[in-house]
């Protein structure tokens, strides 16, 4: 009787195929210019559907945005890459603590170092961040110490939360990192609502919210881009667009949009899409956007466009619902290799001072690791007081609990 | 000290703190220009301008969302939810986010935020603005359930919400926002300027969250209630001519049971009167509280009062609405084993 | 320190101003074109910030959408004028049975009638609006019995919901009318839901969904753009902007968005805005959104650019609020007036059959008014079983329920 | 008959619903190609088809928005949230409107809608995968709320729960999904091969909804119980020595009063176990009803072991959960008196 039948969205290849990115259209690095700082929505049409790119397939920073960053120094380079191979370093030790069961639980964000970490770099003090569970970049370029960042992984008594939280919800103030929340998208209305107090205080801070592709979907994506939409608080809205949210593939999320960030568009947010795994693209967006929330011309939402090329966790194995291979194929490639190939281009870096340079970066975090996992694994646990279960459900104890913390045999 | 209705004193509430506390921000749907449905805060906007009062979206969950990252900064937003039946958007930034946030970050960030609401039927606002949901906060570790009775308690509760370093779900018993409500299924309510419990004084004062208040003294029966019940119950125990004492709970959470157990050890009898749904609602705890505490102690089985398990019916409402009548039979009931 | 400040929408006149609706653009009648049914969102922008109107100053059906129309017999016309000044006459009369105290509550669509009177006169039987408390219109073009609306108001035995509703929170399956919800938006996604029930059975119906311009902020409107824009079934998603919701602006809801319809273009939901006081640009974007989600082209979002003449309800008083006379100030007219304006230019009309028209239609709804307060009002009650409220909340009474009956004395 | 883990017997409840109904269909996060992270759905997409089982959105308000409206049309969603714990964004479509569809529409719209979801903790999932919000739904009139604790029950009851013509809320005790769990600190769980209620049929049957267990019957205290806790309140009777009844509630709204209370009045005393929170939590009702009913029979206090009243935490996991030591404890001091 009737025509109408509904659609369901389908990944490009699914196990038993090829990859096959032919269906991403990648443009030109360079092709894009840098929009003038008060741009409406409605003109951010090409940039929300384009995607900015500076590094161009000869490893040069080429276009308008890299004229933006101007010259930079080889040193803010080899910062940015040893950031990024110190997360690597990081990932590997910790998802090996978790193989060997020192832990119950861990994530990688492998692929998706350039984002957290060049935008942590162009934030300043007393910024923050409301990240997800994969903005681990966004701690170790704030240089949050390995020690606070282990001693969740393994709950010891050097766990800034004291046992509370899974070992990768970290929660780090003074380092510009909001508590993560297992609940998705939560934080991204309360980051908008914690730049509206920076408006209000007139104290010059910004606020930077976090999303994956998946979490898009959530409630509090809608929230707070219509709140920022209303309110035009210093706040800019990140999202990780990383292909896929566990076994589900980004279309699921997206629908018929066009991209993440047309769907800002439609709420009045200029938003512009960018290579996620082009440190240089990296840099010169977010301080674009940061520099714009400053200056007070309101909020801009930020599709990074990359890959999640580990499994979605521990509990995760990719393979039985994606290519094999298909980080490989990813047409952004590698951001690590990538960066390291602009330094070389431009002289700064060679093979030799690369390997070293990992070498040393993961010899560091596992020395760290040695130390730490003196205090206690999962393996070899040295129990945080039970009675911590009741410190700081409220400021105060009330009687309630000091009853069950009794009870307990506190 | 002036007389005020709730209203009054609810605004007179967060007048004390925006002028107090820079800290305080206010927010809601219609609370601005227009001063809120139940207009009160009618007039702040005015006085303290747009960056301390203003309107938003019908989005509840944004109006939490918004308050929770405030609030962890160290601003303290007293927010409205238009009615209690519409929190539910926001159960969620409430429940996972707001009772959580200190705990999870080991106090690197808490959350002193203030969720106001009116609550409760006797108003024929049908089942869409006449529940009370104040069950489902309870059951949630890190709240706190604050439900005043009268003008006064209703201010000094407000302000010591809006100072509490941690989330306060503030819940206003609208039918007797103008006056206090005996049941009388006319639906006039008595004005307030005729009750004791409205002088209220004009400046800074609170009342502590967590104390129960004993509205009437009495030896044969306690009775545990809060809200608009405080009312109906003061008119059933006098058609039951039984001399009962009856607790205003005032804070739900934490509880005050050291006033609850001091009198249930001295009647030996218990009914508990809310008027929301039975099951899993208030009474539920509050029995399961009095039992454990003063097992011994109990003479006849603690009865409850309640709303029965139905969605809140428009036309039926006087036969939802627990009346004068359910109660005395309850106390009677209870005094008779 | 810093330039961030807060912005806060206003509306453009206050109490104590004259009406201003300098700020809104009117485009000429017949300017937009009629976009192709497989218009994807990404061309809809034109439709999306312009306004389609048939009706030019003249009172004469103009342009692409006239012609869509093409030729219109007079018994539609003045079907859908009966329609609407029945409409009127009810909100009238019931409108006063609440200022008598008869009922509770009441609340007029005033200024909006021309948009569900026109609509549901385009829907088949078996297609199912999701409205909200402000589509009372759908209900009498779908000829729905005034005793039961007029039962319900007055919660007596006429009462198809036997009193458990308020007065105006209808619900009419027969008559293509789910059950209104007095919690804003939850219809929206619900509507969604349904069409796509219906493209699973492939019944050949479609859904329609309602909401005001304030709930489009609701956490729901999102749910059902994402989901309409993922699965693409038959639904035509309805949003009324009359300018306000309650006392807020509709500003407020709207925040830097350029329209609501703009909003749906994010989603990849093609989108259209039109002068809802138009009743022939009603007739004819409803048929074309209509037929184009019968024959399977997916969703559409229509924004239906009003006013709301009358208060928000008889528990409101707009003079506290906004500019008095505004609605006589607002510059897309009354939509009866401007229907009959239109036939009488047709010459299908004139003010005499108009004046006896009106009369005639206030005495039928005051005589069956009549007959159903014998039935029983707020003044004079005939209660309905109180035992009424157990049944229903499950299909078969549950034992608790039963003793709690037992309890209540029945 | 075969021997089924749970997540087995579920797969196998859904593979019967979506045979034996057309109108049966399932979606939510990632249960689709990949056949949900717990893999309850696994190869039932594949079997069925897209248009029976599909992926959705993170959304879960929408996941059960769509269901409602779908139900109301006559089909039958059984629809999956990933955790209970994020079950919060649906609490408005869930308690506002599922609940409350036939009853507001006089029975012209209803909603015969099953909302799955893996419930409670000792997974080591720390706050947001191992909460028990059960009493949350209990509260709700409408809904019925159902837990099973063995995979014969598991596939029985959520067959029942897809037939049945209103919304059930079903929640899945995911640390029992793989097999019985006494309690073992060391999280070790015995397989379920092991355990006679593993033995499921094949095809169609029901479990009635409604309808408690005895799992054990005895003469000196009952224990009621649901979910996880039925294992470890095992090992606690075993401990404690006691001839303890141990009563599995399976439903807990509607509640089998009837067996409750048969059993109350045959032992005299009750303790109650679940893992939610304490205050609010649905011990609170059970011992609320149990002492109306048997007020006269009790002869000690009801006592209740619960989870704290603090979120759950991670690595404190062994502290929270009701151990059987703890409730070996309230066994005694019940028999004690
Ligand atoms: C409200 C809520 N629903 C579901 C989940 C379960 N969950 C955890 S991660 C995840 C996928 C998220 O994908 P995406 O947002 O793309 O982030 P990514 O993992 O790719 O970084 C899901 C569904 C959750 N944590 N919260
Ligand atoms: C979830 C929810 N929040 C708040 C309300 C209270 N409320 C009822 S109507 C209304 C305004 C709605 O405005 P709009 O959507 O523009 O519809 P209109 O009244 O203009 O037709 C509000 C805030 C509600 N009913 N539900
Ligand atoms: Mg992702
Ligand atoms: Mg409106």
């Amino acid at each position: 009787m009737t025509d109408a039948k509904l659609s369901f969205p389908h990944p490009p290849s699914r196990p038993d195929q090829a990859p096959d990115f032919s269906g991403i259209v990648i443009p030109e690095a360079g092709s894009l210019p840098v929009p003038p700082v008060d741009i409406t929505a409605k003109d951010c049409w090409p940039f929300a559907v384009g995607l900015i790119r500076v590094l161009d397939d000869d490893n040069q920073a080429v276009g308008p945005w890299a004229d933006y960053l101007g010259d930079i120094p080889a040193e803010t380079l080899q910062l940015g890459l040893r950031d990024m191979l110190k997360m690597r370093a990081i990932d590997k030790r910790l998802q090996n603590a978790q193989r060997q069961g020192k832990t119950s639980f861990y994530l990688q964000c492998t692929g998706e170092e350039a984002i957290g970490c060049g935008f942590q770099r162009q934030l300043e003090q007393g910024d923050m961040n409301f990240p997800t569970y994969r903005q681990q970049t966004l701690l170790v370029a704030a240089d949050y110490p390995l020690e606070s960042l282990m001693g969740q992984l393994y709950s010891n008594e050097l766990d800034p939360l004291q046992g509370r939280q899974l070992p990768i919800m970290h929660s780090a103030r003074d380092y510009g990192f909001f508590s993560i929340s297992g609940n998705l998208g939560t934080q991204y209305v309360q980051a908008v609502g914690w730049a509206m107090a920076c408006a209000l205080r007139g104290d010059g801070k910004i606020a930077a919210g976090w999303i994956g592709d998946g979490a898009t979907a959530s409630n509090d994506f809608h929230s707070a881009l219509l709140s920022a939409s209303v309110y035009q608080p210093p706040v800019v809205l990140n999202v990780v667009n990383n292909q896929w949210a566990i076994s589900t593939y980004t279309g699921v999320a997206a629908g018929k949009s066009e991209t993440y960030a047309a769907r800002a568009l439609g709420y009045g947010i200029p938003a512009l899409r960018v290579d996620g795994n082009d440190y240089l693209a990296v840099l010169a967006v977010s301080r674009w956007a940061i520099e714009r929330a400053r200056a007070g011309y309101g909020p801009t939402l930020i599709e990074w466009f990359t890959y999640r090329a580990a499994a979605h966790s521990t509990s995760d194995d990719p393979s039985a619902y994606r290519a094999r291979n298909e980080a490989d194929a990813w047409p952004l490639g590698d951001p690590v290799a990538r960066l390291k190939a602009h330094m070389i281009a431009r002289g700064d870096w060679n093979d030799a001072r690369h390997t070293q340079a990992e070498a040393e970066l993961l010899d560091k975090v596992s020395e760290v690791q040695k130390r730490v996992e003196a205090h206690g694994t999962f393996v070899n646990p040295k129990p945080i007081s039970p009675a911590e279960i009741f410190r700081g459900v409220y400021a105060d104890l009330p009687e309630h609990l000091r009853r069950q913390r009794q009870e307990m045999g506190y | 000290m002036t007389r005020m209705t709730m209203i009054e004193a609810l605004r007179s509430a967060m007048d004390v703190a925006l002028n107090t506390d820079p800290n305080v921000i206010i927010f809601g749907e219609d609370v601005g220009y227009f001063g809120g449905v139940f207009r009160c805060t009618a007039g702040l906007q005015a006085k303290y301008g747009e960056e301390r009062l203003f309107d938003t979206p019908i989005n509840e969950s944004a109006i939490v969302g918004l308050a929770v990252g405030m609030a962890a900064q160290g601003m303290k937003p007293c927010v409205e939810i238009q009615f209690a039946d519409y929190v539910f958007p926001a159960y969620d930034q409430i429940t996972q986010e707001a009772a959580r946030l200190r705990h999870r970050s080991n106090g690197q960030f808490s959350c002193p935020l203030v969720v106001r609401m009116p609550t409760g039927g006797g108003i024929f606002g049908g089942q869409t603005h006449s529940q009370s949901p104040e069950a489902l906060f309870t059951h949630v570790a890190g709240l706190k359930v604050v439900i005043p009775s009268t003008p006064h308690d209703a201010k000094g509760l407000l302000i010591a919400a809006i100072e509490d370093p941690d989330p306060v779900i503030f819940m206003e018993p609208k039918r007797i926002y103008n006056g206090p409500f005996y049941g009388d299924h006319s639906g006039k309510s008595v004005p307030w300027s005729d009750h004791a419990d409205s002088e209220v004084p004009e400046g800074h004062y609170t009342v502590p969250l967590g104390k129960a208040a004993i509205r009437r003294s009495g030896a044969d029966v306690t009775v545990l209630t809060y809200g608009t019940m405080v009312y109906v119950t003061e008119a059933a125990v006098k058609e039951a001519g039984v001399d009962a004492e009856i607790i205003d709970l005032r804070t739900l959470l934490p509880l005050d049971l050291e006033t609850i157990v001091a009198s249930v050890e001295k009647t030996g009898r218990c009914v508990v009167v809310h008027e929301a749904t039975r099951t899993s609602g208030f009474g539920a705890e509050l029995m399961a509280e009095v039992q454990e505490a003063c097992f011994w102690h109990l003479r006849s089985p603690i009865q409850r009062v309640t709303g029965w398990d139905a969605p809140y019916p428009h036309a039926q409402e006087w036969d939802y609405f627990p009346s004068s009548a359910r109660i005395a039979r309850a106390l009677t009931s209870a005094m008779e084993d």
